[in-house]
């Protein structure tokens, strides 16, 4: 009887508003706490670090962003590499214009600038709608990345337009650069996706996020009833590019090290992270863990097992992933639509209610 | 007039031709999405699927060689054999049309009724499926596309235009491939529009659109209709391969044409046929014109992809109907 | 303040024998255009604190069009709106809201994606005012807000009898618990002045009478004045103190509903006769 | 659902565990992806190189060659993961063959200590061996490309280009901003007036690029293109008919993938190159027997002898030299990345050797050393021959301008020690 409500009653409001409101799934999360930050961290070595978990976690960020602003608030955006590529800039501006400072408030600094930016692109937002809207954040996409490549100030003269992460540390730890252990870019990593998600979950449990979901629910009733949607959709393009612009600049400085706009922050990208959120599951903090893996995971496995495992030529395993990836996508909507998370949340039901089927 | 003003003039005319090159996609788009509410992204990787089975037809390309060689250790390539265009594009029809069936069965079927979010998302996973399994058949190396399309600055244009600006004026540049492009998009229309005017299918198709509900209690099949739709959808898909193909080759890019029909579709509106033809004109001349008078000159160039995105953004912004849309009154 | 001008008119006594107090709110000379249609036509009438005022009208005479200038979502091309004896400057929606307005609709409009819980909290969002990054960190301020409106809404559940489907998704609920959910998340924002868009439409019987007791609950218990638009005519003259009659945009009649019912005006209206 | 990926992901590396004794050349290839086209000939001469040798040689001085190869699709994330992945293998060189993967592979294979060869591409100033330790960028980088460009409109307008238009149309990234530098420099110096279009990727569209060619009308048009680029490039030069013979472009924008498509017309565009055209080498009959023939080609055999094709060998034969200089220096037969490094940086290639190697002419003589990983930075002009479809050589491999490219170097080189806190080595 381990995965229970009975018995497990609530005597005060705010328990019963808690994240996880079973005992065991408290306690699994706590479990997986002391494992991310305890255990691995030893064990981790530079392939894990750098082919899996660093860019899964990043992408859990970016993911969570975008899920805030299509989920949560509705909003279809395809301006994410974009505003990713803000995030790598002014990371990179300031990291090299004050090297005195610490790179964690870089890295803040310039999640804060790329919100501003975002909210500057989520005006249309209160004209344009649907598919409309994303075609038009398409504009922020192009023409970002073109800012980028066409003006010599953000690379700093560089002769290619190429940017490099200088090396930075944190309590004397290297975190970019060269010389920095596979253990401390994880931790990096971790910290920001904890905060983010905690954060994330705090905005989308309170006022913020049921005018979100208002929004995102019926726009018309929302505003009737005294949601501000000007407010709603720019706070949510401000929170959404603030986690988005974070993720750009840690996929810069702890992840790749260097960048150039086109290749790293170009449509592609802005693709891969709505295909995470609604893989994972729209509206949901678990489904943008569960979507960042999923693409992040599965290319590398089957990477591995075609050309690892069956010795296949890469170019005719490389033309099978993009066909096994787009069955799967195609096989997942049409056994769950709603994403990984709703088929975790279906799984957890019937657990519940185990061993007696309804 | 001096030799700039005859530039210009001549900008705007090549503007008049990248925009039905842009039509010719956006076309695709339109058509599905007016008869089934679903925003086809596989559109592009349809057209770059459907040149590349057009040049292996043609050239009589073993499909799924390097798949055959990697597992048979045998070294085959060619059949030997090559096709009249005529008759490759006539069996590249057929493969869209089984194409089209294949989608209906194994995909729209079980998505009936979904949000357009689901489709959309459907239609990416298509779009990835089809992109491993095209360049699985066909190889992804750079295939020459060649059924005969003339290309090149049409000199009789030229040579009638040249006397207008001046010893230093050659006289209009247009590319005779754009010509043709743009006679093939005013046929392709016409016949559109006749096809779903007075063919029973066609009034279908319209009824469709209009009302899925409605249609399916006076007993349209709407998977009878999503078929056809498909297959047009992948003859227009066709024939924008055929056109973007024959100028650069046909290779992965040429999926990447989506885009370019993306803010047409903004402009022109997601459901209007007209709409995807006049958007793409007012697109490809705005974009160019942009790059002419202010892009080039002043923001060092490669200013087209943007701007035709801003150019549909801030049109949007003042009229969020669309061109050809009715003024929208909300109700609750 | 301006609180008593001449359009503050002294309060009665219904039928039953409640006293209803001055006016809140006074719709003059409306008039309402889409393109070259005239959906309100030059409609004047007042709405006054404590009553229930029912507007009724066939299909089409305008009625929810003029619900929806009084939540400021059309904005009417003549004619003035005093609310609370002021006269009104042109308001967003939600603008409105916060002045104490707030409105169920014809076609349920709940927010499907979330539970009962969550949308009945949602009319209390014009009453919650912590700042973002309070919210961020959920502690202090934030989490005790939470906590107390959340009371305020255990209430209302209480009221409407709804706890059982507290944590349910408003999706998967049947339509009579739909609509009483609705009705919740506008009685949350404690409003001044209810509007009800046919709150009893596509009910059985059993469900009406249960929605009649809940409005006139309401009204009695809050002391909120209602407007309502409804077809069935039993359950208007039933509950509502006074009715404005609208047909084709235009105002055919005005009173206490035995007043209306003698019209002959709205008589005609009703049977069909035609106009010419 | 994550574990279990995961220990399936783990399992499957598991399996794919090295085995020793051997020389491994990781092989980042791309042969999906925008410009597979352009990967796929250069990984199928990378491969079939190393076949060649372990067939016909049973090795490099006995020790057998392994060329893993890893799909990156062009992307720098992909690049990671196969950098990470292959480094634990034993890897004794890095081909990363993109200039996003080079960037970031820099810091990583220098903290690592392996090598790695940029042929021709990636980061230019990385030919200061004193600052990129190991990185080489030999024979050739995109400075020398540009420089020797501009040496061939020098030699054939008598050496005098004063007052001349050149026009750059260059890919809009960082790649195609290379050669901007040089080029300005060299237009000082010259007195040519230099104007620059930028075309975005992918660059299927040009058509504002060729009509303003057309109104200004350059005497010579370079080009800096990869990928769709270039076919188109070449065929909208074709439809304004601009003389192909003054249109010239980089190695990159010189294979027989770029001027197929457009026919007849394409005949006469010229293209800078480091390295030899066509199959008229010894060691083409030696690939034909012991690869080809065995069935043991990397890609169809259909590609054999393009250009692409014989840079990916030509780079394969630089790494095996690189090799075998290691081994005698280190005098061991399983060498390491250290020892490799070390031979990348006293590679001698002598025409004598190239003869033995039965590429004869193949590509320039050279010696590289501690301070210069660059190597001579010389090339040749090629030029397309539509009716005989083949490119021929029409000029030796030349110097280029190293009075201007070699301060730019220095300047780009420092610029970068010191953002990096690097002190340079002592190379006397």
């Amino acid at each position: 009887m381990l995965y229970r409500e009975a018995g497990d009653f609530k005597t005060s409001y705010a328990e019963d508003n808690q994240t996880f409101p079973i005992k065991f799934d408290r306690y699994a999360y706590y479990l997986l706490l002391v494992a991310a930050f305890g255990v691995v961290p030893f064990f981790i070595n530079d392939y894990w670090a750098n082919a899996v978990l660093v860019p899964f976690l990043i992408y859990a960020i970016a993911t969570i962003g975008l899920n805030i602003l299509i989920g949560y608030c509705g909003q279809l955006s395809l301006g994410t590499g974009g505003f990713m590529a803000v995030g790598a800039f002014a990371s990179y501006k300031l990291m090299t214009a004050f090297p005195e400072v610490s790179i964690i408030v870089h890295i803040l600094l310039a999640g804060g600038i790329t919100a501003l930016v975002g909210m500057a692109f989520g005006l249309p937002s209160l004209r344009i709608k649907g598919f409309y809207l994303a075609v038009a954040t398409l504009a922020a996409q192009f023409f970002l990345v073109w800012l980028f490549n066409r003006v010599p100030w953000f690379y700093n003269y560089s002769a290619s337009g190429q940017i490099s992460a200088p090396e930075r540390s944190v309590f004397g730890i290297n975190v970019t650069g060269p010389n920095v252990d596979a253990w401390a870019q994880y931790m990096v990593c971790l910290v920001f996706v904890f905060a983010s998600a905690w954060l994330a979950r705090n905005l989308t449990r309170g006022t913020m996020g049921r005018s979100w979901m208002a929004i995102r629910d019926m726009d018309i009733a929302a505003e009737i009833i005294g949601v501000n949607p000007l407010k709603a959709k720019l706070t949510a393009f401000a929170v959404s590019s603030f986690f988005i612009g974070i993720a750009g600049a840690l996929l810069f400085t702890v992840y790749l090290g260097a960048a150039e706009v086109g290749e790293a922050f170009g449509i592609q990208k802005s693709f891969l992270v709505l295909f995470m959120v609604i893989i994972g599951g729209l509206g949901s903090i678990f489904g943008s863990f569960a979507g960042a893996a999923f693409m992040v995971l599965l290319p590398v496995l089957l990477k591995n097992v075609l050309v690892g495992g069956m010795n296949w030529p890469t170019d005719v395993a490389a033309h099978f992933q993009f066909v096994i990836v787009g069955a799967l996508i195609i096989a997942f909507l049409i056994l769950e639509p709603h994403g990984l998370a709703q088929l975790w949340r279906v799984a957890k039901e019937k657990l519940r209610l185990w061993p007696f089927p309804h | 007039m001096s030799a700039e003003f005859y530039y210009g003039v001549e900008v705007f005319l090549n503007g008049l031709m990248a925009g039905v090159m842009y039509s010719l996609v956006a076309l695709g788009f339109v058509l599905i999405f007016k008869a089934s509410g679903i925003f086809n992204y596989a559109q592009g990787v349809m057209a770059l699927f459907a040149a590349m089975t057009l040049v292996g037809l043609q050239t009589g390309q073993v499909p799924f060689s390097h798949l055959i060689n990697a597992t048979f250790g045998v070294h085959i390539t060619h059949f030997g054999w090559e096709l009249p265009a005529l008759v490759a594009i006539f069996l590249t029809v057929l493969v869209m049309i089984l194409f089209a069936f294949l989608v209906e069965r194994l995909v729209l079927k079980h998505l009936v009724n979904q949000e357009p979010i689901i489709l959309f998302m459907a239609t990416i996973g298509l779009a990835y499926f089809m992109e491993g399994f095209g360049d699985l058949m066909w190889g992804s190396d750079i295939k020459k596309l060649d059924v005969g399309i003339p290309q090149g600055g049409n000199v009789w244009v030229e040579n009638h235009t040249a006397f207008l600006g001046g010893d230093d004026f050659y006289g209009f540049y247009l590319d005779t491939l754009d010509i043709i492009a743009a006679l093939v998009a005013i046929v392709l229309v016409t016949v559109l529009v006749l096809f779903s005017q007075y063919t029973k299918t066609g009034r279908a198709l319209r009824a469709v659109a209009d009302d899925h509900q409605a249609a399916l209690s006076v007993g349209i099949s709407l998977r009878t209709i999503w078929v056809i739709v498909w297959s047009i959808a992948g003859f227009v898909a066709l024939v924008a391969g055929i056109m973007w193909g024959s100028k650069s080759g046909v290779q992965f890019s040429l999926s990447l044409i989506a885009l370019k029909a993306l803010p047409v579709l903004m402009l022109g509106g997601f459901t209007s046929i007209p709409g995807a033809i006049v958007g793409g004109l007012i697109i490809g001349v705005g974009e160019k014109m942009f790059d002419f008078l202010i892009g080039s000159p002043y923001l060092g160039g490669a200013t087209e992809n943007w701007f035709a995105y801003v150019l549909a953004l801030l049109f949007l912004v003042f009229r969020p109907q669309g061109l050809f849309g009715e003024k929208i009154i909300e109700r609750v | 303040m301006n609180t008593m001008t001449e359009n503050s008119t002294v309060g009665y006594v219904t039928d039953d024998g409640r006293q209803i107090g001055g006016t809140i709110m006074e719709m003059k000379n409306i008039t309402l255009r889409f393109g070259g249609v005239v959906a309100i036509e030059n409609i004047s009438f007042d709405i006054h604190e404590g009553e229930i005022r029912a507007i009724i009208g066939p299909n089409g005479a305008g009625k929810s069009s003029m619900l929806n200038v009084i939540s400021g979502f059309y904005h009417p091309q003549e004619g003035e709106v005093w609310f609370n004896g002021k006269k009104r400057p042109s308001m967003k929606p939600f603008e409105v809201a916060e002045q104490g307005i707030a409105r169920t609709f014809q076609n349920i409009a709940l927010f499907k994606g979330m539970t009962t819980l969550d949308n009945i909290m949602t009319g209390r969002l014009t009453k919650m005012k912590t700042g973002m990054l309070s919210q961020a960190i959920w502690w202090g301020k934030a989490a005790k807000e939470e906590e107390e409106h959340r009371q305020k809404v255990e209430e209302i559940i209480d009221f409407l009898e709804i706890q059982a489907i507290r944590k349910t998704p408003v999706g998967r609920l049947p339509y009579g618990l739909q609509k009483r959910v609705e009705l919740g998340r506008a009685l949350a924002a404690e409003p001044k002045l209810l509007l009800l868009d046919e709150p009893m439409a596509g009910m059985n019987v059993e469900e009406k009478e249960d929605m009649s007791r809940f409005i006139l609950d309401v009204n009695d218990e809050f002391g909120t004045t209602i407007a309502l638009i409804e077809h069935d005519m039993g359950v208007v003259m039933d509950i509502s103190d006074r009715v404005v009659v609208m047909d084709y945009g235009k105002k055919i009649g005005d009173g206490t509903p035995s007043e209306v019912l003698a019209n002959q005006e709205v008589i005609d209206a009703y049977l069909g006769v035609s106009h010419d | 659902m994550k574990l279990k990926l995961a220990t399936l992901a783990l399992s499957a590396l598991m399996a794919a565990a090295p085995a020793m004794a051997e020389l491994v050349y990781p092989s980042l290839s791309y042969r999906t992806g925008p410009y597979a086209a352009g990967g796929i000939p250069f990984a199928d001469g990378y491969a079939d190189y190393f076949t060649l040798l372990n067939e016909r040689d049973g090795g490099i001085g006995g020790v057998k060659a392994k060329v893993l190869e890893c799909e990156t699709g062009y992307s720098t994330e992909k690049g990671v993961e196969c950098y990470e992945s292959t480094k634990g293998e034993g890897a004794l060189v890095y081909q990363p063959l993109s200039t996003g993967i080079t960037y970031q592979l820099i810091p990583k294979v220098t903290a690592d200590g392996i090598p790695m060869h940029t042929m021709g591409y990636g980061r230019t100033s990385a030919a200061n061996g004193k600052v990129f330790s190991n990185v080489f960028n030999y024979p050739a980088n995109y400075w020398n490309g540009a420089s020797l460009a501009i040496n061939h409109l020098l030699d054939i307008n008598g050496g005098d280009i004063k007052g001349k238009k050149v026009a750059l149309v260059y890919h809009n990234s960082a790649y195609g901003k290379e050669p901007i530098r040089t080029l300005e420099e060299l237009a000082k110096k010259h007195g040519f007036e230099l104007s620059l279009l930028a075309v975005d990727h992918p660059g299927q569209e040009q058509k504002s690029q060729w009509l303003q060619i057309r109104r200004e009308k350059p005497d010579y048009v370079l080009m800096w293109g990869w990928g769709v680029m270039n076919q188109v490039a070449i065929q909208e030069a074709v439809n304004i008919r601009f003389p192909m013979e003054n249109f010239i472009g980089i190695w990159w924008s010189g294979s027989e993938n770029d001027v197929l498509p457009a026919g007849d017309a394409a005949n006469g565009y010229k293209a800078v190159t480091f390295h030899n055209v066509g199959n008229d080498f010894p060691v083409f009959d030696d690939i034909q027997k012991y690869v080809v023939d065995t069935g043991k080609a990397a890609g169809a055999g259909d590609q054999i002898g393009t250009v692409l094709y014989n840079r990916g060998l030509y780079a394969a034969m630089l790494a095996a030299e690189a090799t075998r200089k290691a081994q005698e220096l280190s005098g061991n037969a399983q060498i390491t990345a250290a020892d490799m490094r070390n031979g990348m940086e006293a590679l001698e290639i002598t025409e004598e050797r190239m003869t033995e190697l039965g590429m004869p002419g193949f590509g320039p003589s050279f010696k590289v050393s501690c301070a210069n990983h660059g190597g001579p930075g010389t090339g040749a002009i090629q030029q397309w021959d539509a009716a005989a479809k083949e490119w021929k050589l029409i000029s030796d491999f030349g110097p280029s301008d190293m009075e201007v490219i070699q301060p730019l170097i220095d300047e780009d080189s420092m610029a970068y020690a010191k953002e990096n806190n690097i002190t340079p080595r002592d190379c006397n």
